[in-house]
């Protein structure tokens, strides 16, 4: 497909050029407003059209990987390339990031004059997390990873709330120190790597794939190194305890900014860990999945616990997620196929459903001009569309069957319980504490006496656009609920790869011990999850062997 | 030994030079004003001096015409007049530079002269002697240096003058001065580029020979535009009218040495004057061929030789000093502005162009 | 030999000299000033050293600083004249809007 | 997409398209919603009969709606099982659906909301089929979490009443918590057997794969996820709040059909539970101990669906109890009788609150059977009925269970048969009394409300009666048979063989019901002396009783609280001090480094000097001297 | 070193540090155009005649002359004396005297390497005269010539336009009442 040699880079330059004439001057003001929005729109239609074009092409039929590259030589004295791929894994991704992305920028919630440099950031924001889900070479990567950032950052400390710049600065101190870890890590495996091929100005490599086919790090620096990128990918998901900058965040930052932060970024997170460290620090992957699976179910109580005790609408949301990418961290530790596609599918899920929640809630503060539950309260009677809406999104949100989310906890919950019984056990608390709190938040909000509405008697119900934007986010997520089979291929395949490459690292390094597992890779999961599942009742630690 | 006591007389012969040369001009001042504005002039002291002492009976007459001739009255009793009078110094400024200033303003002119050739080189007793206290190689641009370092004098005068004339006075002086050293330079440019030198004493030299066989090479010559330049250059930098401003007396009183009285300010006259000599002398160097006469070839290095080169030179550079001292005294003053005009705009470009043109036709021949 | 020891020692006095100035004065155009100084001081070490190596390299190099100092005093005073229009001082501790 | 029988899923889809349409039209046009929904229903119950009448010659139906989830090996697709069980339970559900259905369109007809409620009602059908119909226990949840959200939806159905949403946030969580012994069960089960697919997991070769450990574990997490479902205790609170919903609701949901999924549920994995026999030990003990509780409960209680709603609790601790002594058919049974007499009964106590204008104290009824004969008679028939008096239907399927409990082979339980028969028979006779009672201070005496009461319409009365007479007939029709008729998806009833026995023997068995409602009869009617008597001595007990032996109160201090407290403390604490305060801690730190570095740079070129020489004096001593 | 050298270098020094001790602009730029002198003649007795001149030129001439206008022109009042930290001072003397005392050392061991001859006759080789120079700059530095007249060009006009004045009035004070202060 000839398109291909370009189109993965169309998938970046479009927003970004897209994001570019939206501040083109004729968009300021009076008709041209409407225009902007119009051409945003459009733009971001046609990258979610070409990334599902692109996506089909590549077949979905089972045991089809799609996989489509584009490798240029960026800066070829050091070995950095420009290098992007679309498998499976980035194809949800860039999927859910295009949709996403079209549904902030269709949803009416926008700061009031001055829609061009809010389409522009989203557009902006969108190409860069494009960049960072279709980037293979780690510099490439890091560079989108902190350009995704600055629309945010922006976004907050332009049209946030009161305490706007504090959120910003602490969002973007947070993300930083961590992706400067990375950064880092991703410059001493570029040394590493000039060392093992020999000094030369260009013997470096960056791009992943080559990296892992070195095995340059030995045990103790894969350590470091994967810690380094741990952290980073930590800050971003969130993971407990690295979550402090999540609810200033979501509490100050625009809604359409929340929506899209909450959907999409801590996604470049899991995405990561996937991507770059199952290749890259296999083994320590495997040493830090009992870890890893601790601070999931942790995150999952801790945070539906504190989202109990939250009074804010947007706090309470921001723990909310927190708690439920907790499942997505529980089912990457537990290194079974099985949860990892759960954990990629719950991760597009929750993106789909915090972006709704965000906007349908930012939805009743714009009308109601407060957050709080103590102001808030029988909206149910006066704004109908919202409350039916919130309905469903809550529904989504505790994960009831035939909702995308369900499919995903479902999945994860059955794929770690074979690694991790006793942490997938807490992790089910979560479910149930979930319940607690988002049917509190649905219960103060819609439901009661109908109050004398404050001053939202200006705005009524949801507009037909946002009502358009509420159904197709709905029908997605039913959609994904019921015929999850697609998007589960896509990810499976990729994700079996991933982890091929990693276990077949970890049986080059360690040998013998672990060689027969990584032979395992080919038989069923239940094959191997029922030894699994024996021992691990029997005795906790998981032990090497199940690093399909 | 012999060296250093040469060098000792030059020194004297020079300073002489320059003193004897600012008092004429002092004395060609009081009297050729005089005579230009058809008046008499100083001519009472010691005219009539009448004495019975036999010794002195036979200088009387002398004495009497000098009396007469209003010389008597220029030196000696306007000196005694400065050194009689109170030296009165501004408050609020510093004592010392208020007394340095006058002599910063004289000292670089009396430099000047050090290389400044004023006789043919010569042989006496076996021993070669240079008309000259210093022949460095770069002569041409220590007399510019000198004339720039002039500048403080009048700048720290004007200042430490403590009032706005002569600060204003300073200013247009220093201004004036720095304006018109570019053209001066420009000039003397050219005539390395003619003569191929900076040494005064070689350019003097290569003036003795004669272009095509028969026109003597002087400088009016070779560079008549730079003549008429250096000339204005040169009475700018003298500071004296028509380029007087710095010491208009209708608009500044007396300009930067407002404030001085007594031997201070007479070294400022004296400077002044000294200056007219200098340039004087710079002009008879370099353009009118120095000590030597059209189509004669005095013998190298005889002593009655230097003499003779001697007396023309100062023949010459009287005719010069008198020159200028008519022009001081025909023309009126510029106003500012034509001023500050004719330096950067008329003989800044015309040296420009005189040096260019020259340069051409140098490289053509 | 021991006289050009001398000269060199004497650069480098007048240099330190001016390297203390420039710190511790606060008037722009002193400052300047030392830093003229300053030049001058490495001047003499270049031809000192010129004399010392024998070649004329050094005394060029002085030429060129001599050049370049010229040009600094124009541009530099007219800074300190630009910069006196908008303070109405020339102490360097006026001009302090350039921090953070 | 569907392969199998299509028919299956007609099943299955025309109420939840009843429930759109119902919804979609509905909001043009609200009369036809309810006829809609009604339809939607007939349809179902008119092709599950088809199927029922099919079934006898194919063992069985399967369909497979979709191949829902499939990750690598792991295929989960969207399959329906019509076998005999889930048979029965979809002609319960379509039919006493169908006429709850018919009577709401009466009890809602000036209802604002209804458009609202007939969606909810049919999206309820729809989950509780899928939960019947279900072939695989992820098919089945789903149905499980349906009908949750239904029942949490129609509880909170008259949203601007708080305390009403409250009662309605109660019922899922309690569920949700039980769901969570669900989702361990699929887990264990999976992990373990590598199948979720109920036909499998009845296979014992597959069942063997389950280790010792793992098999209790399941079973008890299935039997937990029963109780939250089937207001067993620990989480039977939440059911006699429920009863802040419509009563067609409470009828449909909270009588005939939702609680009894956790039964169904023990029924279908009965190979997992009987697994390890300590699992229905506990089952039983904590039925019983349900049971007691409840009916002792509802004796004290003045709210008229409230003593329904707990002897519904207490029916259903029969039904355990069955279960417990693994007679799954038997519980079944009581299933379906219990459904057709609870809902008759929960149908005419509608009729009397609608009669009597939302009145539900039963002490300001009385009398009421001049006004409505046919509410009265209904409702007097279904009493018969629960109080377990032959020949009504309740006494068949209560005698059986108390067979059942006499012939238990359970090693746990061996030694007390005897006593849990006894105890078994008091509740009996406890049920007895409190339902007379109920019917005593509603219907008969004097009037004691204001206002005039009225009959209800004919579109209610119609389903009432309908109930009233399968409420009459339906035990001894269905006695006997209907365990028979089970025994394949059912394990066969251990040793104990249904005897029929004569008309006496009917008579002694329907002693402790007569006993119930004699006392209530002499109690309430004739000699209330007494009962204050009875009042006066044993108040602790009525305080108790009244108090629900305050098992709210318990639970709130004991459960509810200290994860708030928890919460809190992670909140205040943890999450803004410890966390919060290291994260703003970078934050200072940062913060004080640029302050110091902004002091650095005042902007003074001097210091700025001052340091180039200071640092150029430093390298000199590095480069000069150390080199 | 000459007596003569000796003396100017006593002269360079006091007028150095003159530069840094007058409080007063004027008396530093003062004590300066001393230095340069002083310099001018060192270079003399160098045998660098021709830088010794231009130096007069360029630096007493030109340079000095533009700062004294500018001095006068702002009419300067005197650094305020507490302001000058003392601190400052103590430190910024410190480092000067470190960096003497380092780097006279090498001073020193540049002479170990070469012989006195070939010293003297490179001392011989080599005086400054206008033709050597000429010769240098015209010969091999050309290029540099040439574009540090460039370098002058564009001084030049980046003075012009940075004194040009936006406003009517140079400066808040009036320019020329300014040494009563001093």
């Amino acid at each position: 497909m000839d398109l291909n040699v370009y189109a993965l880079s169309l998938l970046i330059a479009i927003p970004g050029v897209g994001a570019l004439v939206c501040l083109a001057p004729w968009f300021a003001k009076g008709r041209g407003v409407e225009a902007c929005r119009w051409w945003a729109v459009v733009v971001a239609a046609l990258v979610l059209g070409l990334n599902l074009a692109l996506v089909q092409s590549a077949g979905l039929e089972p045991n089809a990987t799609l996989s489509i590259e584009e490798a240029r030589s960026w800066i070829p004295s050091f070995g950095i390339t420009y290098h992007l791929k679309l498998d499976g894994l980035s194809g949800v991704f860039t999927l859910l990031t295009a949709f996403i992305s079209l549904v902030v920028i269709a949803w009416s919630g926008r700061p009031r004059g001055a829609e061009r440099a809010w389409y522009a950031l989203v557009l902006a924001g969108e190409a860069a997390v494009m960049g960072s889900f279709l980037a293979t070479d780690l510099v490439l990567f890091y560079v989108f990873y902190e350009l995704m950032l600055l629309p945010v950052v922006a976004g907050i400390a332009l049209w946030g709330g009161a305490r706007r710049f504090v959120a910003a600065l602490k969002f973007l101190l947070y993300t930083v120190v961590g992706s400067v870890l990375m950064l880092l890590a991703i410059v001493y495996m570029g040394w590493a790597g000039q060392a093992l091929l020999g000094s030369g100005a260009n013997n470096f490599a960056f791009e992943v794939t080559t990296l892992s086919s070195l095995h340059l790090l030995t045990q103790q620096e894969e350590w470091w190194l994967g810690l380094a990128f741990l952290v980073a990918f930590a800050v971003k998901i969130p993971m407990v305890p690295l979550h402090s900058w999540v609810p200033d965040t979501y509490r100050e930052a625009p809604h359409g900014i929340a929506a899209f932060t909450a959907a999409l970024l801590g996604k470049v997170g899991i995405y990561g860990i996937l991507r770059f460290m199952w290749p890259l620090f296999p083994s320590f992957m495997q040493e830090a999945a009992p870890a890893l699976a601790v601070v999931g179910a942790v995150s999952i109580v801790y945070g539906a616990l504190v989202a109990m005790a939250q009074r804010d609408i947007r706090s309470l949301l921001a723990f909310s997620s927190i708690s439920h990418l907790g499942f997505c961290v529980l089912g990457l530790a537990s290194s079974s196929e099985l949860a990892m596609t759960g954990a990629v599918f719950q991760a597009v899920s929750h993106g789909l459903v915090t972006a709704a929640l965000f906007l349908t809630f930012g939805a009743v503060i714009d009308r109601e001009g407060a957050g709080d539950f103590d102001s808030l309260g029988g909206l149910a009677s006066r704004l109908p569309w919202v409350a039916f809406f919130l309905m469903v999104f809550s529904i989504a949100s505790v994960a009831l069957p035939l909702t995308s989310s369900f499919v995903g906890e479902f999945l994860i919950i059955l794929g770690s319980w074979a690694a991790f019984p006793e942490w997938t056990l807490v992790a089910m608390l979560g479910v149930v504490l979930g319940a607690v709190y988002t049917l509190t938040a649905y219960l103060k909000t819609m439901f009661g006496e109908a109050r004398p509405s404050s001053e939202s008697g200006s705005r009524g119900d949801l507009g037909g656009s946002d009502v358009l934007v509420a159904t197709a986010l709905a029908l997605s997520i039913f959609a994904l609920g019921l015929f999850p089979q697609r998007l589960l291929t896509l990810i499976e395949n990729s994700v079996s790869i991933q982890l091929q490459s990693g276990g077949q690292e970890v049986s080059a390094r360690a040998g013998a011990s672990t060689s027969d597992d990584s032979e395992e890779l080919d038989d069923t999961p239940q094959g191997l999850a029922i030894p699994a599942g024996l021992r691990v009742s029997t005795e906790v630690e998981p032990s090497q062997d199940r690093s399909l | 030994m012999f060296e250093l006591f040469v060098l000792l007389i030059k020194v004297f012969v020079v300073m002489n030079l320059a003193l004897v040369l600012a008092s004429l001009c002092t004395w060609l001042e009081r009297k050729g004003s005089a005579l230009i504005q058809d008046r008499v002039g100083a001519n009472r002291a010691g005219a009539f001096i009448e004495s019975d002492k036999w010794f002195l009976k036979p200088a009387l007459p002398l004495v009497r015409m000098m009396g007469w001739l209003g010389v008597i009255n220029t030196l000696v009793c306007d000196s005694l007049k400065g050194l009689a009078k109170e030296d009165f110094t501004p408050e609020g400024t510093s004592k010392f530079l208020h007394a340095v200033a006058p002599i910063i303003a004289v000292l670089p002119i009396l430099l000047a002269f050090a290389v400044l050739p004023f006789a043919p080189d010569f042989t006496l007793f076996g021993y070669h002697i240079q008309a000259q206290v210093a022949r460095i190689d770069a002569g041409l641009l220590f007399v510019l240096a000198m004339g720039s370092v002039a500048v403080y004098g009048v700048a720290i005068a004007g200042w430490t003058g403590n009032n706005k004339f002569s600060l204003l006075g300073s200013l247009r002086a220093a201004a004036q001065m720095i304006s018109y050293e570019l053209p001066m330079g420009l000039v003397f440019v050219a005539l390395i580029v003619v003569f191929g030198s900076l040494d005064i004493y070689t350019i003097v030299e290569r003036q003795g020979e004669l272009l095509w066989g028969f026109v003597p090479q002087w400088g009016i010559v070779m560079q008549p535009v730079g003549f008429v330049i250096l000339l204005l250059a040169g009475m700018a930098e003298t500071k004296r009218g028509p380029f007087d401003l710095p010491e208009a007396e209708s608009e500044l009183a007396a300009g930067y040495f407002t404030e001085y009285s007594g031997m201070k300010f007479l070294l400022f006259w004296l400077g002044e004057f000294a200056e007219i000599g200098l340039f004087a002398m710079l002009l008879a160097l370099l353009f009118f061929g120095g000590w030597h006469i059209p189509w004669v070839t005095l013998p190298e290095g005889v002593w009655w030789a230097a003499v003779l080169g001697h007396v023309v030179l100062m023949v010459k550079v009287v005719f010069f000093c008198v020159l200028q001292i008519v022009i001081r005294w025909t023309l009126p003053r510029f106003r500012y502005d034509h001023l500050m005009n004719l330096g950067w705009k008329m003989l800044l470009p015309l040296s420009l162009i005189n040096l260019i043109g020259t340069a051409v036709v140098k490289v053509a021949l | 030999m021991a006289s050009m020891v001398g000269y060199l020692g004497l650069s480098l006095l007048l240099f330190v000299i001016g390297a203390i100035g420039v710190c511790i004065r606060r008037n722009a155009i002193v400052v300047f000033m030392c830093i003229e100084m300053m030049l001058n001081a490495v001047n003499l070490s270049f031809v000192t050293f010129s004399k010392l190596n024998g070649n004329l390299d050094g005394q060029i190099a002085v030429f060129f600083v001599m050049v370049i100092a010229a040009a600094e005093a124009a541009v530099g005073l007219a800074i300190i004249l630009a910069v006196f229009r908008s303070v109405a001082s020339v102490e360097t501790s006026d001009a302090a809007e350039l921090k953070w | 997409m569907v392969t199998g029988d299509s028919r299956l899923s007609v099943i299955v889809v025309a109420p939840l398209v009843g429930a759109l349409a119902s919804f979609v039209i509905g909001r043009q046009a609200p009369r036809l919603a309810g006829a809609i929904a009604s339809l939607a229903v007939a349809v179902s119950l008119a092709v599950t009969v088809a199927l029922f009448q099919a079934l006898s010659v194919t063992g069985e139906f399967s369909a497979t709606l979709s191949s829902w989830i499939s990750a690598g090996q792991f295929a989960l697709p969207l399959d329906l099982l019509f076998d005999k069980l889930s048979a029965v339970m979809c002609l319960v559900v379509t039919g006493v659906g169908l006429l709850i259905h018919l009577y709401s369109v009466g009890y809602m007809a000036d209802d604002p909301g209804r458009v609202r409620f007939f969606a909810y009602l049919n999206l309820f059908i729809f989950s509780m089929l899928v939960l019947v119909l279900g072939r695989s226990l992820p098919v089945i949840f789903i149905g499980w979490e349906g009908v949750g959200l239904c029942s949490y939806l129609l509880i909170g159905f008259w949203f601007t009443n708080t305390e009403f949403a409250r009662a309605g946030r109660k019922a899922f969580v309690m569920n949700r918590i039980g769901d969570l012994g669900f989702l361990v069960a699929m887990a264990v089960l999976y992990t373990a057997c590598g199948t979720l697919d109920i036909v499998e997991l009845r296979k014992a070769e597959v069942l063997e794969r389950l280790p010792a450990d793992l098999g209790f574990l399941a079973g008890l997490a299935l039997f937990f996820a029963a109780t939250g479902k089937s207001a067993q205790i620990p989480l039977f609170t939440w059911l006699p709040d429920a009863m802040a919903g419509p009563t067609p609701v409470s009828a449909l949901i909270h009588a005939a059909t939702m609680v009894t999924a956790g039964v169904y549920l023990m029924g279908r994995m009965s190979g997992v539970v009987e697994l390890d026999p300590l699992v229905p030990a506990i089952v039983l003990w904590v039925a019983l101990a349900t049971a007691i509780v409840a009916a002792t409960t509802a004796l004290a209680q003045n709210d008229i669906k409230k003593v329904l709603a707990y002897s519904t609790v207490s029916q259903l601790g029969f039904m355990f109890l069955a279960v417990g002594v693994g007679a799954y058919g038997v519980a079944i049974f009581h299933v379906v009788t219990h459904a057709f007499f609870k809902a008759c009964l929960f149908l005419s106590a509608g009729s009397v609150i609608h009669g009597c204008h939302h009145e539900q104290d039963m002490r300001r009824m009385g009398g009421l059977w001049r006004m409505m004969p046919l509410t009265c008679a209904a409702y007097g028939v279904a009493t018969l009925a629960i109080a377990g008096i032959w020949p009504f239907a309740g006494y068949f399927s209560k005698h059986g269970i108390l067979a059942a409990i006499s012939g238990s082979h359970n090693p746990f339980l061996f030694e007390y048969v005897s006593l849990i028969g006894v105890l078994a028979t008091a509740v009996a006779v406890c049920t007895a009394l409190y339902m007379a009672r109920s019917f005593i201070l509603t219907f008969l005496g004097s009037y004691r409300g204001e206002g005039r009461p009225h009959e209800a319409p004919a579109i209610m009365t119609l389903p009432v009666l309908v109930l009233a007479v399968l409420s009459i007939v339906g035990g001894a029709y269905l006695d006997g048979s209907l365990v028979e008729y089970l025994q394949g998806p059912l394990p066969a009833l251990s040793g104990h063989e249904h005897e029929s026995q004569g008309v006496v023997g009917h008579l002694l068995g329907s002693l402790p019901g007569m006993l119930g409602a004699g006392a209530a009869l002499v109690l309430f009617l004739y000699m209330t002396g007494v009962k204050d008597l009875l009042r006066k001595v044993g108040w602790p007990l009525e305080k108790l009783f009244a108090g629900r032996y305050f098992v709210d109160e318990v639970l709130d201090s004991a459960v509810v609280r200290p994860i708030d407290g928890l919460s809190q403390v992670a909140y205040r604490s943890l999450d803004r001090g410890i966390l919060e305060g290291s994260g703003s801690g970078i934050g200072v730190v940062s913060r004080a480094v640029g302050e110091l570095s902004r002091r650095m740079t005042s902007g003074q070129v001097a210091t700025y000097l001052l340091a180039m020489l200071v640092a150029v004096s430093v390298l000199f001593v590095i480069f000069v001297q150390v080199r | 070193m000459t007596f003569m050298g000796f003396v100017l270098a006593l002269c360079a020094v006091a007028s150095g540090i003159g530069v840094i001790g007058f409080r007063n602009p004027l008396y530093s730029a003062f004590s300066l155009v001393a230095n340069l002198m002083t310099m001018a003649g060192l270079y003399a007795l160098l045998d660098a005649h021709f830088l010794a001149v231009s130096q007069i030129v360029v630096y007493a001439g030109a340079i000095m002359v533009l700062v004294l206008f500018v001095l006068m022109l702002l009419n300067l009042k005197v650094e305020g004396g507490p302001k000058l930290g003392v601190v400052r001072a103590t430190i910024a003397l410190g480092a000067g005297v470190l960096i003497l005392m380092t780097a006279v050392q090498p001073i020193f061991r540049h002479f170990e390497g070469m012989s006195a001859i070939n010293l003297r006759e490179n001392a011989a080789r080599t005086v400054g005269d206008v033709a050597s120079i000429g010769e240098q700059l015209f010969g091999r530095y050309l290029v540099q010539f040439e574009l540090s007249s460039l370098v002058l060009l564009i001084g030049i006009v980046g003075a012009v336009m940075l004194a040009k004045r936006k406003s009517a009035t140079l400066a808040p004070r009036d320019g020329y009442q300014g040494a009563k202060e001093v």
